[in-house]
């Protein structure tokens, strides 16, 4: 393996990670940020498996009838195999939130959520502020200034 | 340059393309399709990187949880029946951005 | 060129082949279930290339990689499908 | 519209700062302080002929524990969020039957995801795999069927029962170190013949308790999805 083919792997990975970061702060809609962050986390992953990787080395398995040679660093590979379990649970947490508030808010696009969300906290502190003194006296404004 | 090398350039290939492709897919199923075709290419790296443990554990997980997952989440957010009635929907679910 | 050595060129050949066919039929796909069908087409290779990989490396232990993914993949594939197939009530 | 430019501009800089960070490292040589010591040290100290298995489960298992703790944290939230309407025990089947082919080709696999699964998960101080893979294996076997035949899921109640029993066992056994006086989870009964299946000491038995617990772990998640709950 050539020193190119290494940096080939990086160019991978960052651009991984770039396209997953850019991807979760592009979009609007909830389930496609779900996937651009799992394509970072891809990216991260590989990134930490290409720094323990080792010129002329074998896979850290033993195995029996063969000589013992150099082997690659077995601790970012222990450390990726858990990352990418934790990952799938995170997905997984992720997308039942997704499901959570599309049943709540009838849409997955943030900015139309953000909009009800809003209108919905509103109208709550609308209607505590007849009973209470406390109202926050800047929450119909701040909608109205959204909505222009 | 060995072939492997020649592996690697057609892998990064496929993961830049179908990367890019999750994010400006308009169908939201195609772009979790696609999600899938990232980690079949990034379990094509870790073999090359001599890690077959976690080759194991992507091909395991991107490939068979993930696309269950997205699977069944996708059914239960109704992304398909977004894409037959072709929006005129409420949710403008096909907008990338 | 020996005989192995033409083999793995054939082989390799056939990989780059299959994988860019495969990804432009991805990225052309007009309709979903294009991109399904492109996606299954691109597993059954990339298992080939796990198992070429292995010969490679001249290791039994990747083998193991190949068996996972292709089953796996079936299994992801059938459920992607199988929304398609009955997701609209 | 402003916002999508400085979001493109910010990932393009952050891409370009991260390649300029990670371009001086050794790549292909890398330093390996701790990596050379484990590697010389673990097949004669846990007996693993993978390497990687000794560090998740021999010189880490107390991080496979939390790993577990999260997982099941997650489902846990999960069933949570999702929350099954109390009462209708049998709710309707979110998916009709499948066709033929789907159902005759789902009756062929399931027994091949079940040996596959086991498979890893036995193998996993020998070969690549492990609890992990496996499970996620045996999970996909048993919710394979439901995509078939919504109608017949399997037991909640069953899958609670493995997940606990298999949870419990994981933390007895690295308790039964404690009473050798050596550290929570230390492999224990020697280390066996390096390669045979019946070595490593306890790590076979961790392992299966762990593939089990995310097998049942993860098939209740994916079948929590599958059910139309609360919405």
């Amino acid at each position: 393996m050539t020193e190119f083919t290494l940096y080939t792997f990086l160019a991978a990975s960052l651009g991984l990670i770039a396209i997953g970061i850019g991807g979760v702060i592009l979009s609007r809609n909830l389930f496609r940020i779900v996937l651009a962050l799992s394509i970072a986390e891809a990216g991260g992953n590989l990134l930490l498996v290409l720094i323990g990787f080792r010129h002329d080395a074998i896979a850290p398995i033993i195995e029996p009838g063969r000589a013992l040679t150099t082997m690659v660093d077995s601790i970012p590979q222990a450390m990726v195999l858990t990352s990418i379990v934790i990952g799938a649970g995170v997905q997984a947490l992720a997308l039942a939130l997704a499901i959570r508030a599309r049943a709540s808010y009838g849409t997955l696009d943030m900015g139309i959520m953000r909009a009800r969300m809003e209108a919905d906290i509103n109208r709550v502190a609308g209607a505590e502020s007849a009973a209470s003194l406390h109202a926050p006296a800047s929450s119909s404004t701040l909608l109205t200034e959204r909505k222009a | 340059m060995s072939w492997a090398d020649l592996i690697v350039l057609l892998m990064v290939v496929l993961v830049l393309a179908t990367a890019f492709a999750t994010l400006f897919l308009r169908n939201l199923l195609g772009a979790a399709v696609a999600t899938t075709l990232v980690s079949l290419a990034v379990s094509v790296f870790y073999v090359i990187l001599r890690a077959p443990d976690v080759a194991l554990t992507e091909a395991a997980v991107g490939a068979g949880l993930s696309g269950l997952l997205l699977a069944l989440a996708a059914k239960r957010l109704g992304l398909w029946h977004i894409e037959v009635q072709e929006a005129g929907l409420d949710e403008r679910g096909d907008d990338p951005c | 060129m020996t005989l192995a050595q033409g083999i793995q060129f054939l082989a390799l050949f056939v990989f780059a082949a299959a994988t860019l066919l495969g990804l432009l039929r991805f990225l052309l796909g007009p309709a979903t279930p294009d991109r399904l069908v492109a996606t299954d087409t691109l597993t059954v290779v990339a298992t080939s290339i796990l198992v070429f990989m292995a010969a490679f490396l001249d290791s039994a232990l990747y083998l193991d990689v190949a068996l996972v993914y292709g089953v796996l993949a079936f299994v992801g594939v059938i459920a992607l499908a199988r929304i398609i197939e009955t997701g609209h009530k | 519209m402003l916002t999508r430019y400085s979001a493109l501009i910010f990932a393009a800089g952050l891409a370009f700062m991260l390649f300029v960070l990670f371009s001086g490292l050794p790549l292909g040589a890398p330093g390996m302080v701790v990596g050379q010591a484990v590697l010389d040290r673990a097949p004669a100290e846990v007996g693993a002929a993978n390497i990687v298995t000794a560090v998740v489960l021999g010189y880490r298992g107390i991080d496979t524990m939390g790993e577990l703790a999260i997982l099941f944290a997650a489902a846990t939230a999960i069933g949570l969020v999702l929350g099954r309407s109390r009462g209708s025990r049998h709710c309707p089947p979110a998916i009709q039957p499948g066709g033929f082919i789907l159902r005759a080709g789902n009756d062929m696999l399931f027994p091949l995801l079940l040996v596959v699964g086991l498979y890893i998960i036995l193998h996993g101080h020998l070969t690549p795999g492990g609890g992990f893979q496996g499970g996620v294996v045996l999970a996909a076997a048993f919710v394979l069927p439901v995509l078939a035949r919504p109608t017949d899921m399997p037991s909640h109640a069953a899958m609670a029962w493995i997940e606990g029993l298999a949870g419990a066992a994981f933390i007895l056994t690295g308790m039964a170190a404690l009473a050798y006086d050596r550290a929570f989870l230390a492999p224990l009964l020697g280390t066996g013949e390096m390669g045979a299946l019946v070595s490593a000491g306890t790590l076979p038995i961790l392992y299966l308790a762990v593939g089990l617990k995310v097998g049942a772990e993860l098939a209740s998640l994916l079948l929590s999805l599958t059910e139309e709950g609360g919405d």
